[in-house]
């Protein structure tokens, strides 16, 4: 690893994403995939400039961007927070894991209609499903964290007159941080997938509805965008959680 | 809030008892630790000193018989108590300082820089657990056992994985601290001249029960090169190896007062 | 004096769930209504909906006040009981709903399609076509392979091969017409009417009456001012559909914009539908569109 | 938790679930939810036997069943073995880690004119939806775990003189199970989820199919009764994977 | 594949330093163990003894220098030789028994069972390690090193959790296995009598250099008692401990060949 030099390691994982663009581009302009079902490269560049012109592109991230955080921000602290409880807690885990895992498995387009019932049709709904969608990976994984640290360090804590808040932060928090950081990363990417389910209740704004408009209309330069961008987003997302991987985990190095 | 206060505790163990599913670990232990006392208990690998400390130390819980902390039966974790783990238990993301600092309440800064200069790993203060060699692990362990200044100090072979020199430095230290702060202590040791040389009392169980309750009477600072010294040491490792006997203990006497 | 009226005036808000493609995108972007109401100090908010039956979701929950939909979302509305009501008719648009197939497909006639995969919208007006059309032609519905794909899905499926032919409604129709080579098989004509249909919450269409008149008008008004208007109206929709002009085009010359009021003609119509929907176990009972419709 | 007998834990966890719906009926009974808008637990019951009656739930549920299925060993399969080669060589991390973060985040809603492009209409595309979907939580917890096995075990593991499939199966792989288990049973509940976007392609049955068509066609009853499927579903899944869990992490309690 | 030859491996250090960033804990060391010789290392905590073993191992690359397997540079892990660690790793998930048998061909059921009756613990076998005592944990890693017949055997603290009779029995173990199959061995070890008892040569290291190179010329089986055997011991403890030597160290040769 160390002959891999720091240039190439940050290049590298593109040559993948890359290849498979320069391929896509080449075979548009040889004919064999049609353009009309799926744009070249740079007719999707194109879409991207366009819409960026008009300001459009630039409204719908930012309106999507914000229920993602608000919903990223509610549904996080929630599912961190049971899973931090049923972790620690049998009586807790035993009274609500069950109906957590039941609700997990409840697809967000089956509760629309709930949703609308319960929230309207207007951005609370809209936060609603990010936060749910968020609220179980992070739920999940915190869970697990929590069960899987050294039973060892906690003993030895508590014979040093750890407990509670002091316990926690000091040795459950810190043991289970990598496996919550996977929950975390995890839900980065869950918080941008569900605002297309989101962006289906009514809705002029937003990079879900803006691909699920495409969708309607088959224009697929912009399905392509959108697909794009979420994916964008993606590495982003994930750039951002292996930062304060990096960053926490620094001992484990 | 220190909790240590001027008198060190009293510790004893009625009829205990701890089964581990099928395996009678301990077969009913009577044994008492008089205030400030130092105990060392020694027996072969697997015959349940481990266990013993952590019954003490109330990670454990008995499966019958009692312990009484100054009279007071003992329920669940023993507050009065530190243990030193016999596998060290660092926190691998705290540095040196911070495992020690652990539990420590107020001004701790200057408690755990000297605890830590006092198992000579001064220089070592800003390291991880993972960089360090075995033996300043378990000498980062032992720091952290005693900057608390526990009431009740149980240490788990404290010492097992230092090299005669640290080792008796170690040892220097620990009793230095327990003049000075006249804590009651159960010291687990495999090295029967350590035990001779530290403690009032060796207690060596065999057979998950005490078989052997031995005071050490002599006066400290104790040279192992005193014949009294010797003799203890001769007569517990004989009791240990299954060896006759070579002389009569009976002037064991003679050494009391020396 | 007007202080003390938008005091008690900005309570008084009329949401209106509209599609993309359909005719209060006209009204909307006219901005006619929004300016009438404001005088009689209503304000309007649109809310825009993707396909019509969770317009009418969000009608029955409360979400929206008024919406206009196509003709088969409010007989699902009405056989699940949602308290609502329907204002008026949109006028007939027969010509841009139809079968399409590829240009150079074998199939030339409705009995072509037995055996075949044929895509639609399940419980749209162009499942009711498909219906209709299959029993002039003298074939069941089970002699084709239905394809259950929303219109652009399906265009997809149909570009691909994967569907022999596809049942949409305009600009859709118009759209796979000019850019994938698809041609018309038939039309709605004779077969379906495939109107709009506006609809109001009871407890809306009880209590502000002289709202939904107003918005009647001005519905009218604004068809009226699309029927004259052709080359403003491309220009106006093309940006919001993002489809081509010749598309827009297209669907708008054979189309008529405007309100008729609920009549016996139309109630029969839909009555038609709805017994259809009810004998191919779409909806779980039998319904009076009547009911809802006076 | 000694005191909890193990039929009171049996049954605590089902407390919750049954508090909700004994309230739900109540006011349903009680008119203060109202029924057109959300029926009462006995009305979905209801509806549930007459489905059951006519044998379209035992279709609907057999045919999801069987495309879930599918998806997930493919998917599981493919997912963890990207998982393993990236937790293993860090040459095919640097290379595959950033696309497979990248398309993670693309949402299936906004793939399928894509997918329906690759596979059709058929059964493929749907499976390959859920396969996809299945692939991520398997892929991250499997990399994650196996990432952090603890690096001195792997040492003695080669040290000994094991290699390849043999320090694989003794150390690897045992010490990352924990971390691979919590992401199956998260992927169990994502093959459920899928289903619900994988059913809008084109198709006439399946649990997706019928709570959005249900959805489509305002059957509230109908809706209730799928959300509750997929809840028990999901319990279910849970349940099987804590099968294993117990089963498989046997030396760690 | 059994991988034990007949012949026990020649092992080379040449001007072999080791960094940890700013540390150098190993200062340029030369040392050689010839085929089938017994090497002790002693030296302070923290010393370098487990780095030393582990750059024999191929774990860890020299920073300069060279390693030599018989002649031949050693570039990566070294598969002449078995290490026992001095943090035992054993795999928590796989029971005692399935530990000893790791990297094990062929036939091994027979094998691991015997060694791990050889170091006391044949009714330990279906036991989880976690369910062990320390010094039963330590014993399993040993069983688990011995069972391998390596040309090379790198042993790090293989008894420091023992009691001093149970050491003693593994002591004779570890030696009567030297002794039938002629392994080239290297022990760390804190104990400086077990030094002496076990090792051919005992190697003091002390700040990253080697300080002594004392062959230890006594016939086996040794004993304690033989005044050889104490010169050779307080010879190092002296060495050790800084001590002021008390006699002449030449006499050693008197006792060479007792
Ligand atoms: N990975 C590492 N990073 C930084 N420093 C290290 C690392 N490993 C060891 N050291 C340092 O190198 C020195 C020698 O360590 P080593 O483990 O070889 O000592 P040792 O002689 O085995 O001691 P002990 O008898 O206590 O086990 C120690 O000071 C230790 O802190
Ligand atoms: N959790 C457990 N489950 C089952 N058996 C156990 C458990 N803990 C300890 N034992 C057994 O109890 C016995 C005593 O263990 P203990 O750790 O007290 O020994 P010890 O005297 O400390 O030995 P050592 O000197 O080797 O550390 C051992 O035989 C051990 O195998
Ligand atoms: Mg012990
Ligand atoms: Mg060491």
């Amino acid at each position: 690893m160390d002959r891999i030099k720091g240039s190439m390691k940050q290049i590298v994982p593109w040559v993948v994403p890359f290849l498979l663009l320069i391929c896509w581009q080449v075979f548009s302009w040889m004919g064999i995939i049609p353009e009309k079902i799926l744009p070249a490269p740079s007719d999707v560049f194109q879409a991207g400039l366009s819409l960026l012109g008009t300001g459009e592109l630039y409204e719908h991230v930012s309106i999507s961007l914000w229920r993602a955080l608000a919903g990223f921000l509610i549904g996080g602290v929630i599912g961190f927070l049971f899973g931090l409880f049923n972790g620690i807690s049998k009586y807790s885990d035993l009274l609500f894991d069950t109906s957590i895992q039941m609700l997990r498995n409840i697809p967000h387009l089956a509760l629309i209609p709930l949703v609308i019932l319960w929230f309207g049709i207007d951005e609370t709904s809209k936060i609603f499903l990010v936060a749910l969608g968020v609220m179980f990976p992070v739920y999940i994984n915190t869970y697990h964290g929590i069960k899987s640290v050294d039973k060892k360090l906690i003993e030895m804590g508590r014979a040093y007159g750890l407990k509670g808040k002091s316990l926690f932060f000091s040795v459950i928090f810190p043991g289970a941080l990598s496996s919550i950081l996977v929950g975390i990363r995890f839900s980065l990417g869950v918080m941008w997938l569900t605002l297309i389910v989101a962006e289906t209740i009514s809705t002029d704004s937003g990079i879900g509805y803006m691909a699920m408009n495409a969708r309607e209309f088959m224009q697929m330069d912009v399905i392509v965008l959108s697909i794009v961008i979420y994916a964008l987003f993606g590495k982003l997302s994930d750039m951002i959680a292996r930062y304060f991987e990096k960053k926490l985990l620094h001992w484990n190095t | 809030m220190n909790f240590h206060t001027e008198e060190p505790i009293h510790v004893q163990l009625a009829g205990v008892e701890k089964w581990y599913n099928e395996l009678n670990v301990l077969k009913g232990m009577d044994l008492q630790a008089e205030r400030g006392e130092f105990i060392a208990v020694v027996g072969k690998s697997g015959c349940g000193k481990s266990t013993l400390l952590r019954l003490v130390a109330g990670l454990e819980q008995s499966s019958s018989g009692f312990i009484y902390m100054d009279q007071k039966p003992l329920k669940s974790l023993n507050k009065h108590a530190r243990i030193m783990f016999q596998d060290g238990r660092l926190l691998p993301w705290k540095r040196v300082i911070d495992n020690i600092r652990i539990g420590l309440p107020g001004e701790w800064k200057g408690k755990a820089t000297e605890a830590l200069e006092n198992v000579g790993l001064g220089d070592k203060k800003k390291e991880w657990p993972n960089n360090l060699s075995g033996g300043q692990r378990q000498r980062v362990a032992l720091a952290r056992a005693l900057v608390h200044d526990p009431e009740l100090l149980l240490l788990d072979e404290p010492l097992g994985a230092l090299d005669a020199f640290t080792r008796m430095e170690m040892q220097g230290l620990i009793e230095s601290l327990w003049q000075q702060k006249k804590f009651t202590s159960i010291l687990v040791t495999h090295d029967v001249e350590e035990a001779v040389a530290l403690a009032d009392r060796v207690i060596l169980i065999e057979s998950g029960m005490i078989m052997m309750n031995q005071e050490i009477p002599l006066a400290r600072p104790r040279q192992r090169t005193q014949p009294a010294f010797s003799m203890y040491l001769e007569m517990i490792m004989d009791r240990i190896m299954n060896r006759m006997p070579k002389k009569n203990y009976i002037v064991e006497q003679n050494y009391q007062m020396s | 004096s007007k202080e003390g009226s938008t005091d008690e005036d900005t309570d008084q808000v009329v949401r209106i769930g509209y599609q993309k493609n359909g005719p209060l995108v006209i009204l909307k972007s006219l901005g006619n209504l929004d300016e009438r109401l404001k005088e009689e100090g209503w304000e309007v908010e649109w809310k825009e909906f993707q396909a019509g039956p969770a317009l009418v979701e969000a009608l029955n929950a409360g979400g929206i006040d008024v919406g206009r939909t196509g003709n088969s979302p409010p007989i699902f509305a009405q056989a699940a009981d949602a308290p609502f009501t329907t204002l008026a008719a949109g006028k007939s648009k027969f010509y841009g709903s139809g079968i399409l197939v590829p240009e150079d497909s074998d199939i030339t006639s409705v009995s072509d399609l037995k055996d075949k995969k044929v895509s639609f919208a399940k419980g749209s007006s162009s499942h009711f076509l498909i219906v209709k059309a299959l029993e002039e032609a003298g074939l069941k519905y089970e002699d084709i392979h239905p394809e259950f794909l929303t219109p652009g899905d399906a265009r997809v499926a149909f570009e691909q091969g994967n569907i022999d032919a596809m049942v949409v409604w305009d600009p859709y129709t118009a759209s796979t017409e000019i850019n994938s080579g698809g041609k018309l098989l038939i039309n709605g004509e004779g077969i379906s009417t495939d109107r709009d249909f506006f609809l109001a919450t009871n407890d809306f269409a009880d209590q502000h009456a002289d709202i939904t008149e107003i918005i009647m008008e001005e519905v009218e008004d604004s068809s009226e001012w699309a029927n004259n208007n052709h080359e403003e109206l491309i220009e106006m929709l093309s940006p919001i559909l993002k489809i081509d002009e010749a598309s827009i085009k297209k669907s708008i010359e054979r189309r008529e914009y405007g309100v008729d009021e609920i009549n016996d003609k139309i109630i029969k119509e839909q009555q038609e539908i709805a017994d259809t929907f009810y004998q191919l176990n779409i909806i779980p009972k039998e319904i009076h569109v009547k009911d809802v419709m006076e």
